[in-house]
């Protein structure tokens, strides 16, 4: 199985270990992640604000560049590439004036046949659970996860056409292969305050401890996220929370990194170091504590 | 008629429910379309037998419209559904002998929609207007009125 | 052939773009016709004389009158020309103001194609034939299904007017949604209180013969001769033996299966009553939670049964009735969102939470918690920990008005008894707050308005105008958040319990039983009526007619109302002892049919029977169609769908269409 | 051909069927022609080979023999599809014909041409049914066969390429020689009706004569009448005297029906017919 990939700029950055989990758990699976050449900016958080055509060009031109090198389908781990890309390839099909506009921005017509876009929960959607089970290694028992989606992952419906927009499954469905628990909670689409980080850190603090606190009082003892803005939010404010007094540190794990760790890959190898509030050694096959 | 001001003849086959019906109330709104149109009503859109667009292309119509009520609405249960199937694959085998598309067209005309009716009508007739008159089934009427 | 051709002026409707006179003269021409003229008003007394005269002395043949749409005078004219002795089936209508006068400007443009539409309808009408009208006899009896208030009150309008009624029930009793209601908007009146006493005129009159726990199985016939097949489902109690002393129930082991009636909040035992006050008030055994039927012992009811009414071996018996007229009055049901509806198109609310957390729940649970023949005997309960909510959330529209997650419509009867249910709870919980999410608040109807305005001015009911994003338990509470559109912010609510105005949606089994009754329905299963203004309790199929919230959403003055005007439309019917139908329909060409039966696939009517040809010595020559007339509604789908054209929609015959299409050339 | 003598010799032996409709030797090379025995002494009669090309069929609902008694009917594959949806059209049924199901390797396109590769049937090289989907005895077993290229489809292709005033032309010239001799009709399983609407005077279906006008109504409506119908046994190009392409319309119409139908007659005795069903999804975007 091959698969073009489209890391996007988080992945090279503070979501580093997205990247390196992916790859390693891809490595494991035997599936081939062909990183799309010369890939660009996908415009999240930004192109759009500022100019409609830039938002859609970005994207068509990396749809472009995987079409021209016969990719057929790519995975874009963060939940917003995968958001503009999906949006950018919904918009030009059904508008062929702004179709045409893009390809005048692009240089170039887009390529005919559509190419499928995967988010990291589709694509071990694709890869399948029973491949997932097959390969398994080590029993995730200890683990009590709370699969959290964030807002972008399944929205919006028209366009993703992706799990359940209030009370998505998938990524609790994929996670089960591992072993571990996981665990009915509330918040698993609630927002966490996104791009806000940096320019509004009270308040992100605030929405990402109301996410942490619930998945606790569900039960969980980590998190699992398929967004690298999710990820930053809730494991990085632990920091200021943990000042705040009072708080108990719940790590927050990537998809694929829990998925790694099923496969028996080491911590090293899926980047756990790299997180502020790490997985404790041995938890994931611990006794669990707060078993509800 | 000169070939300069030649006027296309339209043949409108219509349910008596939905279309005849809406055409009705264009008339009662006093909506304009042109006078190229002739209506033929039947009570549904499945007593129309493929049979009849060709005979009014044999009485020289340029262009025929079936018209009737919208899935779900005709008022005998399911009658345009059955017309559906009948319509699909008459005209796929019109079109395949070479007979334009534009020369037999399909609408769902409710009894409320005076306003689509006069659309429909108006589009069908320049339509056809635009592909001129129909020579290829006038030629081979032309032999036959020589024997009438 | 002796044709008149008659055209109207219509004072200056048609004569303004249509040169009459010219018309006139032309259709003088064409072959057959023996009398051309054109009136000022052809439908006026004078104008109607002139048609009628020339008939009587000219022995016209066939007339056409060019006027205004045959919908609109065909009747009058067919009228004129039989009182003259012309059949009515040799009068056409060439429609000169709709579809030509109104519609286009140039006089000349308008008037050639008057001329055409004229000669089409002289070419039709000279080969149209002399028609009778169908007449077929009436059974003067009435079913009813549903026992609901509106189907009470379609059967006792009929019986009262003298005629006997088969009311079929599918639940153990009558009484509906209605018998399961607190009080009752907008007079705040009992509901059971005013529904019981006519549960019981239903069970005493000597004209109704109810079948509770009863199905309607199988309709054959049409209007006026039905013959109907119900299936008696196993009740295992002999309802004639049974007095309703209710010892089994009480003494039956199995307590533990969760009451229908009241809505999963209470148990019952395998053998029931629904309620106290149902009718019949004979128990019926559940068999699928009955220790005897599970494991074959217990048997105590059959013990303690003094009149030996106990039956397990009973089986599923069909009755079939003779009748008349059928009215459907099969209600609704809830939406209820913890499933995953089949719709894939229908996404649910499962961030609500209903049927995971116990003190969120739907409209009909809050009336039993209301009710004082209720679990909590009145007395506002939440379901999980029986203690008295002192902040209770009402949310309306969940299901309803949302294109994408529930359904386009408006239940119409939410915002009435969500101000009810707040009103009864702060009635009851001085002390509590009530809240109401809402869209708009729609209270249409006499004394409606004012109902809601003193829920909210008098009652002290907060109104908060937005939507709920989610709601989650925390700390013994749950947390309703939603958005105050008004003031511009969300807004968290700590409730002690939610009540959902979930959506008015069809039966489970609507489109089932539509397609044994012949009845179409709409995308969301609730049935059709003919026409919405004119025509609201009838369906296309004649001789059934609809009552209460089968149609669409109702409450319950409406549902009433309607019953009425079905069991009037019904007895309209029973009026007289022969019904006429319109003589267009089919009729088989026996030569030439080859029996391929290809118009009984797509008559959507049942009206074509299958009929055997036998030589004198009863030898099978061959198997032909027939047409049922009674049945026949006319579409003429059979006639074109015919390979070899043996079966003609009379009135618009092949031969007739032809003549049209012809007159065009 | 010694197993199928057997098998209609028992057949009629048994009583099982009063009458066998299958093929004997032709009268030349390469040929065979249709025959009707009933007696267990006549099965030594019976051949079957590449030049079994009739479809018997045909002669189940003939009147002549209808009556006789039940009938054994040797038919290959293609020729049970005419069966079968004989059988969906309340024609036939099932119980009173015995199918002796013929393993085919191929027929050729007309009489007297010998068994090679240029001479296969077109119908041949789409064939699925080689050995036949349903019968009471199967003959037989079919051997290796590579079948030739689907020269129908590619035609059909070829015409819906050109301009409709191409194809309106190339129709008018194949339509312009039909001589109304009805062969088309007559060979056809399908065209079981006692009286045609061809035939039909009053009021007159079709112009019966040899017109251009009237030619074209007539194969119009053949093909139309033929829709969703037709088996695509290839008889009516076949017996037609002047050569038009009659089974070009009728596989057209075959294709639109599997393509937004998903549906091919002949196939399931069962299953309901193209027309006379529908379903609320039918495809609709040509409706305005």
């Amino acid at each position: 199985m091959k698969i073009g990939y489209f890391p996007g700029c988080s992945l090279g950055g503070t979501a580093k270990e997205f990247d390196i989990s992916l790859r390693a758990v891809m490595k494991a699976l035997g599936v081939e992640l062909v990183e799309i050449d010369d890939w660009s900016c996908c415009g999240a958080s930004s192109a759009h604000a500022s100019s409609h055509l830039l938002a859609v060009s970005l994207p068509a031109r990396n749809l472009l560049l995987a079409g021209q090198q016969g990719l057929t389908e790519i995975v874009a781990p963060c939940a917003a590439c995968y958001s503009r890309l999906v949006i950018a390839q919904h918009e030009v099909a059904n508008d062929a004036g702004l179709k045409a506009k893009v390809e005048r921005a692009i240089e170039s017509p887009l390529p005919a046949g559509e190419i499928r876009i995967l988010n990291v929960v589709q694509l071990f959607e694709r890869i399948g659970p029973e491949k997932l089970q097959a390969a398994k290694r080590v029993d995730l028992a200890g683990l009590s996860i709370a699969a959290y989606y964030g807002c972008l992952l399944v929205r919006p419906h028209e366009i993703t056409g992706f799990d359940d927009v209030e009370q998505p499954v998938i990524m609790d469905a994929i996670l089960a292969a591992t072993g571990a628990r996981l665990v009915d909670w509330n918040f698993k689409t609630e927002c966490c305050g996104g791009a806000h980080s940096i320019s509004h850190k009270p308040i992100v603090t605030k929405l990402s401890k109301k996410i942490l606190d619930d998945a606790r009082q569900s039960g969980a003892n980590v998190v699992a996220v398929a967004c690298p803005m999710c990820h930053s939010n809730l494991d990085m404010r632990q920091v200021e929370l943990r000042k705040e007094g009072g708080h108990q540190d719940l790590p927050v794990l990537y998809l694929t990194e829990l998925l790694g760790l099923a496969l028996g890959l080491g911590r090293k190898e899926l980047g756990l170091d790299l997180h502020f509030v790490r997985l404790p050694e041995q938890a994931q096959t611990a006794p669990q504590e707060n078993r509800a | 008629m000169s070939e300069s001001n030649w006027e296309p003849k339209i043949v409108a086959i219509v349910c008596n429910w939905c279309t005849y019906t809406g055409a009705d109330l264009a008339g009662t709104s006093r909506m304009k379309y042109q006078p190229n149109v002739r209506i033929i009503k039947l009570p549904c859109t499945g007593r129309i037998d493929p049979v009849f667009i060709l005979k009014a292309f044999e009485r020289g119509a340029d262009g025929v419209l079936v018209s009737g009520c919208h899935p779900g609405d005709c008022h005998y249960n399911a009658g345009n559904f059955h017309a559906r199937r009948r319509w699909m694959l008459f005209r796929d085998l019109l079109d395949f002998v070479g007979i334009e598309p534009e020369r037999l067209q399909f609408s769902w005309v409710s009894a409320s929609e005076g306003r689509k009716w006069v659309d429909v009508i108006n589009g069908v007739t320049d339509a056809v207007r635009a592909r001129g008159p129909f020579t290829g089934y006038q030629a081979i009427n032309k032999e036959f009125v020589a024997h009438e | 052939m002796k044709i008149g051709v008659y055209i109207c002026y219509c004072g200056e409707n048609i004569g303004r773009t249509v040169d009459c006179a010219a018309v006139a003269k032309a259709c003088a021409e064409l072959p057959g016709v023996v009398d051309s003229v054109d009136y000022k008003y052809m439908c006026s007394d004078p104008g109607q004389n002139i048609i009628k005269n020339a008939i009587r002395e000219k022995g016209l043949q066939g007339v056409v009158v060019a006027s205004c749409s045959p919908h609109m005078h065909e009747k009058t004219f067919r009228r004129a020309c039989s009182d003259s002795g012309l059949n009515p089936f040799l009068c056409e209508i060439a429609n000169l103001r709709e579809h030509c006068s109104w519609v286009h400007e140039d006089v000349p443009a308008a008037t050639r194609k008057a001329i055409d539409l004229v000669r089409m309808a002289v070419e039709k009408v000279k080969r149209n034939g002399e028609l009778e009208p169908i007449r077929v006899p009436v059974t003067k009896r009435a079913l009813v299904v549903g026992g609901g208030i509106a189907g009470i009150q379609a059967a006792l309008d009929v019986a009262n007017a003298g005629f006997e009624v088969v009311l079929v029930e599918k639940e153990p009793s009558i009484g509906g949604h209605m018998s399961q209601l607190s009080e009752t908007f907008p007079t705040l009146d009992c509901s059971q209180c005013i529904l019981t006493p006519r549960m019981v005129e239903v069970y005493q009159h000597p004209r109704i013969k109810l079948l509770s726990y009863s199905e309607v199985e199988k309709v054959e016939g049409f209007i006026g001769n039905f013959k109907v097949t119900i299936r008696r489902k196993a009740r295992s109690v002999i309802e004639e033996r049974c007095t309703g002393c209710g010892l089994c129930v009480q003494k039956c082991p199995t307590k533990k299966a969760p009451s229908e009636f009241e809505q999963g909040l209470a148990k019952r035992p395998a053998i029931y009553v629904p309620f106290p006050q149902a009718v019949p008030n004979k128990p019926v055994i559940d068999r699928n939670v009955c220790t005897h039927f599970r494991t074959g012992k217990c048997g105590i009811c059959k013990k303690v049964c003094g009149r030996d009414a106990i039956d397990f071996e009973q089986q599923d018996q069909f009755v079939t009735e003779d009748i008349g007229a059928i009215i459907v009055a099969t209600g609704y049901q809830l939406y209820s969102i913890s499933k995953k509806p089949d719709d894939s198109a229908i996404k649910g609310y499962g961030e609500y939470g209903y049927g995971k957390y116990p003190d969120v729940i739907d409209g009909l649970q809050f009336e039993r918690i209301a009710s004082a023949s209720g679990p909590s005997s009145g007395e506002i309960r939440r379901p999980s920990d029986q203690k008295e909510p002192k902040k209770v959330v009402f949310i309306q529209c969940v299901g309803s008005r949302d294109e994408a997650k529930g359904f386009t419509y408006c239940s119409k009867i939410c915002c009435m008894y969500t101000a009810k249910h707040a009103m009864l709870y702060k009635h009851k919980v001085h002390d509590g707050e009530a809240y109401v999410f809402y869209m708009d608040i729609r209270a249409g109807g006499k004394m409606y308005e004012e109902f809601v305005r003193r829920a909210i001015e008098e009652d002290g009911v907060k109104y908060i105008r937005g939507r709920v994003s989610r709601i989650y338990p925390s700390g013994g509470k749950y947390i309703v958040k939603g958005e105050d559109t008004l003031a511009g912010e969300p807004i968290e609510i700590d409730a002690d319990m939610v009540v959902l105005a979930t959506a008015m949606i069809a039966q489970p089994n609507a489109q089932k039983l539509a397609q044994v009754l012949g009845v179409p329905y709409d995308g969301y299963g609730f049935y059709q009526e003919v026409h919405p203004k004119l025509r609201p309790v009838e369906v296309s199929t004649a001789g059934i007619f609809l009552a209460g919230a089968c149609q669409s959403p109702k409450d319950i003055p409406e549902a009433v109302a309607m019953a009425s005007a079905a069991a009037s439309k019904a007895l309209v019917l029973f009026g007289s002892d022969q019904l006429e139908r319109e003589p267009t329909v089919a009729k088989v060409n026996e030569a030439t049919c080859i029996g391929c039966f290809y118009c009984q696939k797509v008559c959507a009517y049942n009206a074509i029977e299958v009929k055997e040809i036998r030589d004198r010595k009863g030898n099978l020559v061959k198997t032909v169609a027939s047409v049922n007339p009674g049945l026949c509604q006319g579409c003429g789908t059979c006639n074109a769908t015919c390979p070899s054209k043996s079966i003609e929609l009379l009135g618009y015959t092949d031969e007739q269409i032809f003549a049209e299409i012809t007159a065009l050339g | 051909m010694s197993d199928l003598c057997t098998v209609a010799k028992e057949l009629l032996q048994s009583g099982q069927v009063k009458l066998i409709v299958g093929y004997e030797k032709g009268s030349g090379p390469h040929r065979t022609r249709p025959v009707v025995i009933r007696s267990a002494e006549e099965a030594g009669r019976l051949v079957f080979d590449h030049h079994s090309l009739n479809n018997l069929a045909v002669y189940l609902t003939r009147k002549e023999i209808k009556h006789e008694g039940r009938i054994g009917i040797v038919a290959k594959g293609c020729d049970v599809r005419a069966i079968v949806q004989l059988i969906q059209e309340k024609q036939v049924k099932r119980e009173d014909v015995v199918i002796i199901g013929m393993a085919c390797d191929g027929v050729v396109r007309e009489f007297g041409l010998a068994w090679e590769r240029e001479h296969v049937a077109p119908k041949c090289a789409v064939c699925d049914v080689r050995t036949p989907h349903l019968y009471d005895i199967l003959v037989g077993s079919p051997a290796p066969f590579e079948p030739p290229a689907d020269s129908q489809l590619a035609r059909i292709e070829q015409l819906k390429a050109m301009p409709p005033a191409e194809r309106w032309a190339f129709w008018e010239r194949e339509f312009e020689k039909c001589i109304r001799c009805y062969a088309c009709r007559q060979i056809c399983p399908m065209c079981f009706c006692d009286r045609c609407i061809a035939d039909k005077s009053v009021p007159q279906w079709l112009e019966s004569s040899a017109s251009r006008r009237g030619n074209l109504a007539w194969n119009i409506m053949r093909a139309f009448h033929l829709a969703g119908r037709c088996v695509g046994c290839g008889e009516c190009d076949r017996v037609c005297p002047v050569d038009i392409p009659l089974s070009l319309l009728n596989r057209e119409m075959a294709l639109v029906a599997k393509q937004e139908y998903g549906y091919e007659p002949g196939r399931d005795p069962e299953a309901p017919t193209l027309i006379g069903t529908y379903d609320k999804d039918d495809r609709q975007d040509f409706i305005q």
